[in-house]
């Protein structure tokens, strides 16, 4: 290839990958967000409420975790199709980066809540007593001895969300949500174009690689055992 | 002030119960430095442990101020444990927080402006003598640390009653007599009550008023600490005391038939031991005597003691110091050989 | 929310430029759309976005709630079925090309040569699959229970006498996995985009009166707007058959 | 409906969906098992040659680390593509369920290695120093020490892998894996048949919880401390 | 026998280092039991724990039978390891096992039979006196239970050597002394080794053969039990044994301006205590003589002393009496008021 043809060559595959791969941040880190806003109360209130803990409630704790499975036995297509009315409540559209926002946060959430409720079980009861004698209450035990104890490894659950959800936003191109999972799908899958599929990959693998870098490094920074 | 009644604490595993506490009844006075003793497994840990309601009795009350805690919830049983300090026997100390926070988490619980926490935790760091290590990690301390940690969390919200378990084990003779003063001190100071687990029978001696001695779940023995060791009754008792009764070192001291010579154990308590009996005897009977081992303390200004002794003269010499001894109320016992 | 909207321009003498929001599968539409549609629209002041889909549902669903004014990706046979499911009132505006649905196989090289027991991979989703199956009894493999039904699937076949066997698959995954099957009933992009000619290479195929000609959807609301029916206009454009024909060489035909 | 119609309206939804349920537990147990054997010693290979472990290796760990983000990259649809000369190399095929279970284990083997990853580090450290003390080797201190101080944790973690997996399977249907996500992909979403993506997500949300109840119950049995 | 030579060990964080130990430098002969005392954060477990190589020193040797064990690697320290046996400060149990796994553990990493392994492990179980606990967890052990379980395991492979971070502060005097006469009679027996940690005097007293004392980091006295408690030269060591030193308790005992009475504070060791050097003294001097309090012990055979006595008689005959007691090679101090 000529050298002016490898720069028009290359100056298109960055003028298709660029806008994805904001869609791509847009989308997860939002998604990201909302899943931690919904899910972290649910996985809190998952160990609380769970035999012989602080907020000893076995029925709540049996209904949440049916309304958290239920929600991760929907294939995510089928959720997606199934909270439109929420989106178009919210979003005032179903299509597009923000739209897919929703689901793809809804389909995060119950993950991150059983993420959670497997790091918050680590933390050393003797220190929840400890914090019990000293009569905190219960949110206090919760954010300033439970949370702070399995920082570490919630940061580590955070990130494998991150990920997570990453991969499920190559799903978002159902509903025009864009990114470059979907830009994979279109142009290396569907359309045969591998030199596009390759740079979409190569970009996913930079951005996983990155977050899973910071998470591991974020949370061996907190960890002071 | 503590009332315990009709306690008892059954932990009940899928196969089998473990009755560790059985029906207790205990009252621990206001201002009191109360210990606890028994050997390892005896009930020490859940009994004070049920005192805050970190376990729940199977069944009892415990009345702190006249008010039965087993029935408060919430925000009442929250005030109540805030006046209560509990010293953990493994720590519990946060491990993602420096010391400072770890002793200014109480505080910060309680709302405590941050000025004040500052100005708390930094008095209580010097107590306990970790001014250096205040912005360690629990996990760069060594036991001790870790202990006196614990222990300067359990004093910052200046608490009414503190539960100790075995706070000072894992402390040096320098450490501990520190810990121990401080919480004289405080005790004197503020009329807090102390509650304390200890294998240690220095710290009973010099630290409590009173004493319960549990056994395998059953408090087998209750009162004052000279009493306890004028007279112990349960074996528990016995064994915690072993040390301050003299024993022979050396079985070959008493020569067998010889009359000239005997060994004696004198074991004394309260007045008797202000008086010279042994230079009364020796100028009285014409014999010689020679304390071999022996322990003499004054404890809480009384004086106990214990001395094995090796008297020589006549035979009735000796004969007549022993009836002179056993008149001056002291408990004599003569070994014989064997008997130690 | 948006109609074909127009917007004033800042300056008095401006022109007045309209937006339309088409939403559209990759190929062809989107390039139909976007290589020639675009330039002619904008001589004409109608500034036209192109939303890509890759699902055959939401396009619908986004112009039936008016979040896009025109969707072209779809047949009428899967217009009417949708609008009759779903409550909606879609209306075809105009016929654009017919992608041949045809049947390829890496194995034989002429439908005589399809044995008993052949296995024939079908695409999975609900209007290619009938409409495979319409093609497989159009060519006397076999009989369907409703001779015009329009989303059987194999269980709704009556009649199968060379036992053929059924792997249902999606659409685009069916040309990477020839050389697992006898044959595949394969969509002409797809078949297209994986270096296979239609004319050339497939066993059987559609011809050029089928019903399912692609076209442009849009609501009866908006069915008379002067946009649309500019867009209208540029679709069914002697450029556009040009494209057409330069550009997939036969395999997809223009339909006006 | 009259009783008649009704049974033979039961029977026929029964012939649609049963099939599509065997599927998804084939696939699902499956590639669960191939998922935690091709995790479960990666995730064991990220702790120990972590900084200060047992096996400390900074290059393999930075490397595996790597490799597990990069499949974890991977957009589910472009890795059954990558994969296809791997599963025509060990199925022969494909397409079918029992392909499916090829990507389906190597897209869940990066989630195992990074979930068996965080349970591993909560192992008390005190705890292995006792078994260094008393000689032990280091696949004695994994096998004997860390995995079954871990296996609470752990069993929770292969919970929430086996209930990914099962969403994961959902997307099986591209290659003809069937399974009910698959089913109420085809039936309920694309052909509007309400029936059938009732009774798919039904089901699924029975064997969700199914799992999750499974996995709970085993862990707490587990759980000594 | 261990040599320990030049070891120093660093601790680094993020921000500072902290020099746990400088330039150690150490002998432990084999079938020695030895103790190592020094206040809590002087360096005992980090020292310890370099011994075995739990924590890699710095810099420096550390000798095992002449094999520099911090250059072996692999199966050699493995198998080095497997001889040295190690009771943890904090326990450090499996937690999902039984008492009987945890006891079991080493054994199974050494591969011996089942047979054998029941047989050992019940036999350690009721040495350590917790038979009726063989299938409880960790989790529903008390305190001492736990210890127990670590001392239990730490014996299981018959070491050469034994390492002991304070396996015995948390147990009560009588598990103590069973503890203690059970590494007592294995070191007899089979001529283990045994280095312990320990803040107890008591436990140096009864068990140990010699001592280290270590002060920030150094070691400032090394020498036999005997020396250090007759001759203590280190400020650690002093303080140490200050519960030894016979204390006033009360002041008022001095009376001041009193020429008839005289508080004396008479310390002994070895030979002069087998004298009856009181019973003489107040015989020849006419004078009357009264313990207040004191503390006559024998260690290790050998008698050791400071007793509190309150002389009374004529001026004259109580400064004779103080000249034949300092002729007696006894230390005297006379204690006037204010002093103690
Ligand atoms: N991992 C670590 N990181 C940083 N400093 C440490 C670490 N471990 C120990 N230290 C410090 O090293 C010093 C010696 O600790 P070490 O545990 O050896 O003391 P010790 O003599 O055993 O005390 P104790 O009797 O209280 O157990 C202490 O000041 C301690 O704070
Ligand atoms: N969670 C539990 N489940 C079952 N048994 C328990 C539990 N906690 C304690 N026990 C048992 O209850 C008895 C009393 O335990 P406790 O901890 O009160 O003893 P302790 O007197 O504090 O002993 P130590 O001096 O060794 O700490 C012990 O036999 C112990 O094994
Ligand atoms: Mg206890
Ligand atoms: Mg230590």
């Amino acid at each position: 290839m000529e050298a002016a043809n490898l720069i028009s060559y290359l100056s298109e595959l960055v003028d298709l990958v660029l806008p994805s791969l904001w869609e791509t941040l847009y989308m997860v880190f939002f998604s990201t967000l909302f899943a931690i806003i919904l899910g972290l109360p649910l996985g809190i209130i998952l160990v609380i409420t769970d035999k012989g803990h602080i907020w000893e409630k076995p029925k709540l704790n049996r209904t949440l975790g049916l309304i958290i499975n239920m929600a991760r036995s929907l294939p995510f297509i089928i959720l997606i199709i199934a909270i439109f009315p929420l989106s178009r409540l919210i979003i005032g559209t179903t299509i597009g980066p923000t739209a897919a926002i929703v689901p793809l946060s809804i389909a995060a959430a119950p993950f991150v809540a059983r993420i959670i409720e497997s790091s918050l079980k680590e933390v050393s009861w003797g220190i929840i007593e400890a914090s019990i004698s000293v009569g905190a209450t219960i949110p206090q035990i919760i954010f300033k001895v439970m949370l702070p104890e399995a920082m570490p490894s919630l940061v580590l659950g955070i990130t494998l969300t991150v990920i997570n959800i990453l991969g499920y936003s190559a799903m978002a191109g159902a509903i025009g949500g864009g990114g470059l999972g979907d830009l994979a799908i279109r142009y290396g899958y569907q359309r045969f174009q591998t030199d596009v599929l390759i740079a979409a990959i190569i970009i996913l693998i930079v951005l996983v690689q990155i977050i899973q870098s910071i998470g591991n490094m974020i949370s061996r920074k907190l960890d002071k055992r | 002030m503590i009332t315990i009644r009709n306690l008892s604490k059954v932990y009940e595993s899928q196969d089998k119960k473990v009755e560790a506490l059985k029906n207790i009844n205990l009252t621990i006075n206001k201002g009191e430095i109360f210990g606890i003793i028994g050997l390892s497994g005896a009930g020490k840990s859940s009994l004070l442990r049920c005192i805050n309601l970190l376990e729940t009795p199977t069944s009892g009350e415990i009345l702190i101020n006249g008010t039965d805690i087993t029935k408060l919830r919430g925000a009442e049983l929250r005030e109540t444990r805030k006046k209560i300090g509990m010293i953990f026997q493994h720590f519990n100390l946060l491990m993602n927080s420096t010391v400072y926070d770890n002793v200014a988490f109480p505080l910060r619980i309680n709302r405590v402006p941050e000025a004040e926490i500052e100005k708390r935790v930094l008095e209580l760091l010097e107590i306990v003598n970790l001014s250096d290590k205040k912005d360690s990690y629990p996990s760069q301390l060594s036991g001790g640390q870790k202990q006196r940690v614990g222990i300067a969390r359990a004093l910052a919200n200046n608490p009414d009653i503190i539960l100790s378990d075995e706070a000072t084990s894992a402390l040096d003779p320098t450490t501990t007599e520190s810990i121990l003063s401080l919480l004289k001190d405080i005790n004197k100071k503020f009329g807090i009550t102390i509650v304390v687990i200890t294998h240690e029978m220095d710290v009973i001696k010099h630290l409590c008023n009173r004493v319960a001695v549990i056994e395998d779940g059953v408090i087998v023995e209750e009162g004052s600490v000279i009493e306890l060791i004028s007279n112990p009754q349960a074996s528990t008792s016995k064994r915690f005391l072993a040390d301050m009764i003299a024993k022979l070192p050396n079985p070959d001291l008493i020569q067998e038939h010889n009359p000239t010579e005997e060994v004696l154990r004198i074991s004394f308590f309260g007045e008797d031991a202000n008086k010279p009996f042994i230079s009364q005897m020796v100028k009285q009977f014409d014999v010689e005597a020679n304390i071999i081992v022996g322990n003499i303390e004054s404890i809480q200004d009384v004086q106990v003691g214990s001395l094995l002794v090796k008297i020589s003269g006549s035979k009735e010499n000796i004969d007549s110091a022993i009836d002179f001894l056993n008149n001056h109320n002291l408990r004599i016992e003569v070994l014989k050989n064997g008997s130690c | 929310s948006n109609s074909a909207k127009t917007t004033a321009g800042s300056g008095s003498g401006e022109k007045k430029t309209t937006k339309l929001v088409v939403g559209a599968t990759p190929v062809p539409h989107a390039e139909i759309l976007n290589e020639v549609v675009k330039p002619l629209l904008k001589e004409k002041g109608i500034d036209l976005e192109v939303k890509e889909f890759t699902d055959y549902v939401t396009p619908n669903t986004a112009l039936n709630d008016k979040q896009i004014d025109a969707n072209f990706f779809q047949h009428v046979p899967y217009m009417e079925d949708f609008a009759a499911k779903n409550n909606m009132k879609l209306v075809a505006a105009a016929k654009v090309h017919v992608e041949p649905l045809g049947a390829y196989s890496k194995k034989i090289t002429s439908k005589d040569q399809i044995k008993d027991k052949a296995v024939v991979a079908i695409p999975n989703d609900a209007t290619n699959e009938g409409r495979a199956l319409l093609l497989l009894q159009k060519q006397g493999f076999i009989k369907l229970k409703d001779p015009n039904g329009l989303t059987q699937t194999p269980k709704d076949i009556v009649e199968n006498p060379k036992n053929l066997q059924f792997k249902e698959l999606e659409a685009a995954q069916l040309p990477r996995v020839l050389q697992d099957v006898d044959f595949a009933i394969i969509n002409t992009n797809y078949a297209l985009e994986a270096k296979l000619n239609p004319t050339k290479d497939s066993l059987f195929i559609e011809d050029k009166d089928s019903p399912y000609a692609n076209v442009l959807t849009v609501r009866p609301d908006n069915e008379k707007d002067p946009a649309i029916q500019e867009l209208v206009k540029a679709l069914n454009s002697p450029e556009v058959k040009k494209f057409i024909e330069d550009k997939y060489q036969g395999s997809i035909v223009p339909a006006f």
